[in-house]
């Protein structure tokens, strides 16, 4: 666990080469090849299905390649499992974290590894809580080792991870997408870890979408698109419009502000909403309108909409739609033209086992039969109606929605909703996970929508998203709404005076 | 980004047989393999009386793992269903027994079935208790009642008209085989051709996602279990009718084969697929294989270790087909 | 929250202190009463001659019946519980003997007094055994449809739940009474585990295996009931079915001829018998040790002693049995 | 709170006694008014037999946690328990010598134990249908094997075990609690323990961590099997013969104990103790009920009420509790 001192940037620590892998109809990665140096933050960008998560899964030998070669310090090394990624030093914080709930902190740093603690195999728990105490001190965290993972919040648990990892001596890192789940607040934190493992000589491979990250971290950039390699930078050499046109292979301009459309009357009014947590929220949002619920994670904005669609039950407010009550109920709300997109599509969105066709007309199966009666041919035809107007990549309804990527999933719920013929539209976090050609078009679906005289309420944790996308916004901390920001007073900064406490 | 833009091709159509249907014709292949083998080695099988006896014998089986296959496809399970079945058996024969109409047990029965569904529904809707400890806590009440309600006692002796529906023939077809389709036919429109069939298949599947699609998931999952629970009524309606007597020990050996028919008709446990016709199939299967048995002489203790062995060999099948499928 | 948890606690502390309470005012000596299941109404015709012999020889009693019918791991608990209890007799009958015994003797041992009736428990140091001879019945019946049958024809078992007393005593009678008729040829036999759903799957089978069926004897009412619906529906009505028990349906299926005879196993006699000898032995006098009561063969033609109800009927005296 | 991801999440006391299941309660109140029904109830003859009553269900339930841990569940164990006794049983009878009997009868729990654990951790095949399956083999084994007769008359030695006492304390009830103390020990102090854990809780981490999580998996369904295959002696010991169909059933009882002992089915969340608190409640239900000689047919329902009671009660609790988080 001593710091190793930052080693020559020259010769690299871990060498792939030529790296492939396929999937049957599916070439994976065609020869990728990448230099990891230690003390350097090497960026990995890339689309969905771009290649990055497979790479990653070579890596930490959850896959095998199907041929190339990896170099460690020199040396050629095979990765057929886990325990050999362990041994080359390799370790990964994935997205979805790698905790088990209810062992401790301490158990899960060390999961795996305990024998270093076992006399006569029996683990000595105050040498082990001692020991990952030390751990999260160099990263200059001091919890209580003795918490169960489940009682953790996705930051702290985060940090576990990066304990965890760093406890195995890991000499490359590899994030994906680290601040996908935590607030910004929260991602300077992890930021700050990784300059501490920088320093110590750690190699960190770095998977993100967002540019301002890639920016200010990435000492190496590479950029992948379908399962290859098409640009490797330094980061002196390159601006973010030259990666963005290397991701989607062609250059896109920036992000400009969508063009208002004048509002209507107001479609939802709520009025003093309090809920197990929340406290006094009232917001409207007008017909024609795509108004903004901004907040770090955690401060209350999936909690808002939950409440407003009747997920999470009310203790006093008044919720309006178009001016009259309806019933809190999910069911209720659908049917007064409600409509929420959960922010975990895959555990709330979608019924991952069946077909896009059941699960595009999940919502509106009240609306198409009225009386009860199902009819296939119908359903099928919005289905393939849906499919044209949301240019959802599928071979057809039938097709199982587990299947499909992430930005086709989503459209997927989005469509559940078309078809539902909803008239507000609460969208949490609508496009994460959604690679860059998706994102445009949903951004274009919300246009569209708002044209089309519904109203958009939409819940983002990317600022530039909701500074594109919005009129006005609220801004939400410790489940209160703390602000309102106009067309001409939204900006970043704005945002982030109001959401993170001073 | 090519397929991006590309719209869906309209060869969707002919994709191979979708795993649901595979089951169901690997099935009708296996009923007709048995039958095949047994009327080669035993002429007393391939008779209409042996046939029709196998179906009626199958059709007490599927009436009370049809309400359960609903329930399962819907992501529950209703172990209460043998008790209920007792309960129901018991105070709808007391009821005949007593007014001398036959009218007055069905409404007790199905009222009876309902009312147990109901209660199971409330305990896993309002009070969160798994499906699987909420209906074993409910099969402990209803046997419980039905043993204090009966003391004992066999209520017994029926008139022929409310016995017809267990012992009758109708066009020359014993009358619990003509319920089983009817109701069979039902439950596949209900499950096929109704928005709330649709709905259960998504609540199975991903009930979150169900709730926040606006699917009344609570409402649904009570109506399932209701309906688990008139079935149950259903069936203890033509076990009395055919055994022409209810005592309170009927119920309950019936739970595990229910459950059986349910998983060698090819629905999970894991919810959002399975089908009734597959259950029909699956209730043939087991008692086809006790038939068999029974036709070549093997030992009656053999029957378990048999239907075991199927039961385990259509849960690997299946679980290999979807593996392929999924790949 | 803690005061919910106390008003729920309160209530059922009442309701189970009433249960409680209950027997506990009534006079006499308690008699412990075991029966294998809540199902059989034989069972129910034993607890019914207790409570009526108890009663009118002043005593009171308490019946043990396994939660899930013939239980044998129940059962035993029930005996140990009942050895805490402490009751001033035990009326015992084995849900099987071999498993049960070392815990009756050691009831016994504990100064417990046991009497053992309606099936045999092994050899323990009972107060008196108060029961039926199976055997005999199996082979009374047996022969009644053999001579029925005119010593010719071909038949079927529907066997009792393998390994009990009853039902291995039963079949022995019934093979017994095979040897002596050689024209009757035996098609098949098969368990039907004293249960109306089994006998009735079971004969529709064997309706299917066999077509020349002239006769089924069957180890209990039950099965027999189940079987002679079977036959039944199959249009076979006519072939004669035996049974042993005799509790009322069974009777009255005699009487309307769906079955041919049955031999009388009688649990509201065994019940009746057995309480007052096991009450006048723990009063002290001196009780005989094995009381057998005699089963009639009951037909058509003297059936209607039988179709009473338990409850209106009347203990008759030990002393009619005993020395037979 | 002005850094929150420094601050430390502390184990408050409350926690601990969160963790406590509603079971206790019922519990606590079930023997004061047993007691208080009868006084012999807390007799030191009637907690021996309470004692003797719980042992054979806690050695099923003990294991069954480890199982609802990994999210799983064994629906075979009274099949099994009932087809080990049976392969004791007979072989004993056929001359056997009892060492070589129980090491039969532990072979047929490693192969049951292995089917399990096999289909279930490295297929991923749903628990409760693989374990239904070979609970319907187990069943239909021992039916097989005895051709539905009990088997009876082998070596005195095994009731002669079952009924001795240590300091006055049954056998049985000793054996148990070894078994609770080697499983607590295995389950919190080891690694295998821990594993158990992460199987519930999130079984790719233990796969990434570089561990073969599948075998893991299904070392806790041989670990259950065997276990169950030596409480077959225990179980021949009480019935002093083997039946083919004597523990069928017990499964479901194990189970509700486990669930009772606040164990839940996801995220391996539980406790072993719990497990204990659950068995002993059932078991004192049941031994009060027979001793306050309460009606047979209110026993069966008073069995259904103690099950949804307990739910209800930690259902309360668990809303009280983030009613005020």
């Amino acid at each position: 666990m001593a710091a190793t001192p930052a080693a020559e940037t020259t010769a690299p620590l871990l060498r792939l080469i030529d790296i492939s892998k396929s999937f049957p109809g599916v070439h994976a990665l065609r020869g990728v090849s990448l230099e990891i140096h230690a003390g350097e933050v090497h960026v990995i960008l890339g689309q969905n299905g771009a290649g990055k998560s497979s790479l990653i899964k070579v890596l930490c030998g959850a896959y095998l390649a199907d041929g190339g070669a990896v170099e460690h310090e020199g040396r050629r090394v095979a990765i057929h499992g886990p325990a050999d990624a362990n041994a080359i030093g390799v370790g990964v914080i994935f997205q979805e974290f790698s905790l088990a709930p209810y062992l401790d902190i301490a158990q899960n740093i060390f999961l795996g590894r305990e024998r270093a603690f076992a006399k006569a195999g029996v683990i000595d728990k105050v040498a082990m809580h001692a020991a990952a105490r030390d751990v999260l001190a160099q990263l200059g965290l001091h919890y209580d080792t003795r918490a169960f993972a489940a009682d953790l919040g996705v930051a702290q648990q985060q940090m576990v991870e990066i304990a965890k990892a760093l406890s195995q001596n890991s000499r490359i890192l590899v994030m994906d997408e680290p601040t996908a789940a935590i607030s910004e607040r929260e991602s300077e934190r992890l930021f700050e870890v990784i300059a501490r493992l920088k320093q110590r000589g750690v190699a960190i491979v770095y998977i993100s979408h967002r540019m301002k990250e890639v920016v200010a971290l990435g000492d190496r950039i590479t950029v992948m698109r379908d399962g290859a390699v098409v640009a490797s930078y330094r980061r002196d050499e390159v601006s973010p419009d030259v990666m963005v046109g290397a991701m989607i292979g062609r250059s896109l301009a920036g992000l400009k502000r969508r063009e208002p459309v004048p509002a209507g009357a107001p479609v939802l009014t709520v009025s003093n909403l309090q809920t197990a947590r929340l406290a006094d929220i009232s917001l409207e949002v007008h017909a024609g309108e795509v108004v903004g619920l901004a907040g770090l994670v955690g401060s209350g904005r999936t909690e808002v909409v939950r409440a407003i669609f009747g997920a999470d039950p009310l203790r006093t407010g008044t919720i309006r739609l178009n001016g009259a009550d309806f019933a809190q109920r999910p069911d209720r709300s659908t049917r007064a033209g409600l409509a929420l997109l959960p922010e975990d599509r895959k555990r709330e969105g979608l019924a991952l086992p069946l077909a896009v066709g059941e699960n595009a007309t999940a919502a509106a199966l009240w609306r198409l039969f009225r009386r009860g009666w199902f009819a296939p041919a119908a359903a099928d035809k919005v289905c393939r109606d849906l499919i044209a107007r949301l240019n959802i990549a599928t071979p057809g309804p039938a097709q199982i929605v587990r299947n499909l990527s992430g930005g086709n999933q989503q459209k997927v719920v989005l469509g559940k909703w078309l078809a539902a013929g909803s008239r507000l539209f609460m969208l949490d976090e609508p496009t994460r996970g959604v690679d860059i050609g998706a994102k445009t078009e949903i951004y274009r679906l919300i246009d569209d929508l708002v044209q089309d005289g519904a109203a958009v309420l939409v819940i983002s944790s990317e600022l530039p998203e909701l500074i594109h996308l919005c009129d006005r916004a609220y801004v939400m901390r410790d489940y209160r709404i703390v602000g309102h920001l106009g067309r001409d007073a939204l900006s970043e900064k704005a945002i982030l005076d109001l959401a993170v406490q001073q | 980004m090519t397929t991006m833009d590309t719209p869906a091709p309209a060869s969707a159509r002919s994709q191979p047989l979708a795993p649901g249907t595979l089951a169901i014709v690997v099935r009708l292949g296996l009923i007709a393999c048995i039958g095949v083998l047994l009327s080669s080695l035993s002429p007393g099988f391939a008779t209409t009386d042996n046939l029709l006896n196998i179906l009626r014998q199958a059709s007490l089986l599927f009436l009370v793992a049809s309400g359960l296959t609903l329930v399962i496809i819907g992501g529950g399970l209703d172990l209460s269903i043998g008790a209920n079945l007792t309960l129901c058996a018991c105070l709808s024969a007391a009821a005949i027994k007593s007014t001398g109409q036959p009218a007055a047990g069905i409404v007790v029965a199905l009222g009876c079935g309902a009312l147990v569904g109901l209660t199971n529904g409330v305990l896993i809707n309002r009070v969160k208790i798994p499906p699987f400890l909420a209906t074993f806590g409910m099969l402990w009440v209803a046997q419980g009642i039905a043993y204090w309600f009966m003391a004992g006692q066999v209520v017994y002796g029926f008139s022929p008209a409310f016995r017809f529906f267990g012992s009758g023939f109708w066009l020359g077809i014993p009358l619990p085989i003509w319920v089983m389709l009817v109701t069979g036919a039902c439950g596949v429109i209900f499950l096929s051709r109704t928005t709330i069939g649709r709905e259960v298949y998504l609540m199975g599947a991903n009930e979150a996602a169900a709730v926040l699609s606006g699917i009344p998931v609570a409402r649904r999952r009570t109506l399932l279990y209701v309906v688990s629970g008139l079935m149950a009524g259903l069936a203890a309606l033509i076990y009395v009718a055919r055994l022409n007597a209810a005592e309170p020990g009927i119920g309950e050996p019936l739970l595990l084969p229910a459950i059986a028919a349910v998983l060698v008709g090819g629905t999970s446990l894991f919810g959002g697929s399975g089908s009734l016709v597959g259950t029909l199939l699956g209730a043939i299967i087991l008692t086809l294989i006790v038939n068999a048995l029974n036709l070549l002489n093997v030992s009656a203790s053999w029957h378990p270790f048999v239907t075991g062995v199927i039961v385990v060999v259509a849960v690997l099948a299946d679980a290999a087909v979807n593996r392929g499928a999924r790949r | 929250m803690k005061t919910r948890h106390l008003r729920r606690i309160g209530l059922i502390s009442v309701v189970a202190c009433g249960l409680a309470a209950s027997p506990a005012f009534a006079a006499g000596e308690v008699i412990a009463a075991f029966t294998k299941n809540q199902v059989d109404p034989h069972f129910e015709g034993v607890r019914a001659g207790v409570e009526q012999m108890a009663k009118k020889m002043g005593a009171t009693v308490r019946q043990y019946v396994p939660t899930k019918p013939n239980n044998i791991t129940e059962g035993m608990s029930q005996l140990e519980d009942v050895g805490v209890t402490k009751p001033n007799l035990v009326l015992f009958m084995p849900i099987d003997p071999k498993a049960q015994l070392p815990t009756i003797k050691r009831l016994i041992e504990s100064g417990t007094p046991v009497l053992n009736y309606n099936d045999k428990a092994g050899d323990a140091p009972y107060l008196a055994f108060v029961g039926q001879d199976d055997y005999k019945l199996g082979y009374d019946i047996a022969k009644t449809l053999f001579d029925h049958l005119g010593g010719k024809g071909n038949v079927v078992i529907l066997e009792g739940i393998k390994g009990s007393n009853t039902g291995d005593e039963r079949k022995r009678g019934f093979d017994a009474a095979l040897k002596e008729y050689p024209n009757i040829k035996l098609l098949a036999s098969q368990p039907a585990n004293f249960q109306r759903l089994l006998g009735l799957q079971v004969m529709e089978n064997l309706i299917q295996q066999f077509s020349d069926i002239n006769g089924v004897i069957a180890a209990a009412d039950a099965s027999a009931l189940g079987a002679a619906e079977a036959l039944k529906s199959a249009g076979r009505g006519n072939v004669p079915v035996v049974s042993i028990n005799g509790v009322p349906e069974a009777v009255e299926a005699v009487k309307n001829g769906s079955l041919l005879a049955i031999a009388e196993f009688n649990g509201f006699k065994i019940g009746c018998v057995a309480t007052e000898i096991g009450l006048k032995a723990i009063r002290g006098e001196v009780v005989p040790k094995r009381v057998v009561i005699p089963g009639a063969v009951i037909t058509k033609a003297n059936h209607t002693e039988w179709l009473v109800p338990y409850q209106q009927r009347t203990c008759p005296a030990a002393a009619e049995y005993v020395g037979q | 709170m002005t850094d929150q991801t420094v601050h430390a999440t502390t184990v408050a006391p409350a926690a601990l006694l969160r963790r406590i299941p509603g079971v206790t309660f019922i519990l606590v109140g079930m023997i004061v008014l047993f007691a208080v029904g009868n006084p012999r109830f807390l007799s030191a003859v009637n907690l021996t037999n309470i004692g003797l009553q719980a042992s054979l269900l806690l050695m099923l339930a003990l294991p069954m946690t480890l199982i609802i841990l990994t999210a799983g569940l064994d629906l075979s164990v009274g099949a099994l328990l009932g087809l080990c006794g049976v392969v004791i049983a007979a072989l004993l009878v056929a001359g056997w010598s009892l060492p070589a009997a129980v090491a039969a009868a532990m072979l047929v729990g490693l192969v049951a134990g292995a089917v399990n654990g096999f289909l279930v951790g490295y297929l991923g095949l749903p628990a409760f249908v693989v374990t239904l399956g070979t609970m319907g083999l187990c069943e239909g084994l021992s039916l097989v094997i005895t051709n539905g007769d009990p088997i009876g008359g082998f070596t005195p030695v095994l009731e002669a075990f079952y009924r001795s006492t240590l300091f006055a304390v049954p056998t049985p009830v000793l054996v148990a609690a070894t078994l609770y103390g080697l499983l607590s020990l295995l389950l919190y102090r080891t690694r295998f323990g821990n594993y158990v854990f992460a199987i519930g809780g999130n079984k790719d981490a233990l796969h990434l961590a570089g561990i073969n999580a599948n075998l893991v998996h299904m070392g806790v369904y041989l670990l259950c099997s065997l276990t169950v295959a030596l409480s077959a002696l225990l179980l021949l010991g009480r019935t002093n013969s083997a039946h083919p169909s004597v523990a069928v059933g017990m499964e479901f009882e194990a189970i509700a104990a486990v669930v009772l002992g606040g164990t839940s089915f996801e995220k391996g969340q539980g406790w072993l103790f719990g497990t204990v608190l659950g068995v002993l409640a059932i078991s004192v239900l049941r031994n009060g009920l027979n001793v306050l000689s309460v009606e047979p047919s209110l026993q069966v329902v008073c069995v259904g009420l103690l099950l949804i009671a307990a739910l209800l009660i930690d259902r309360n609790r668990k809303q009280a509790s983030r009613d005020i988080a």
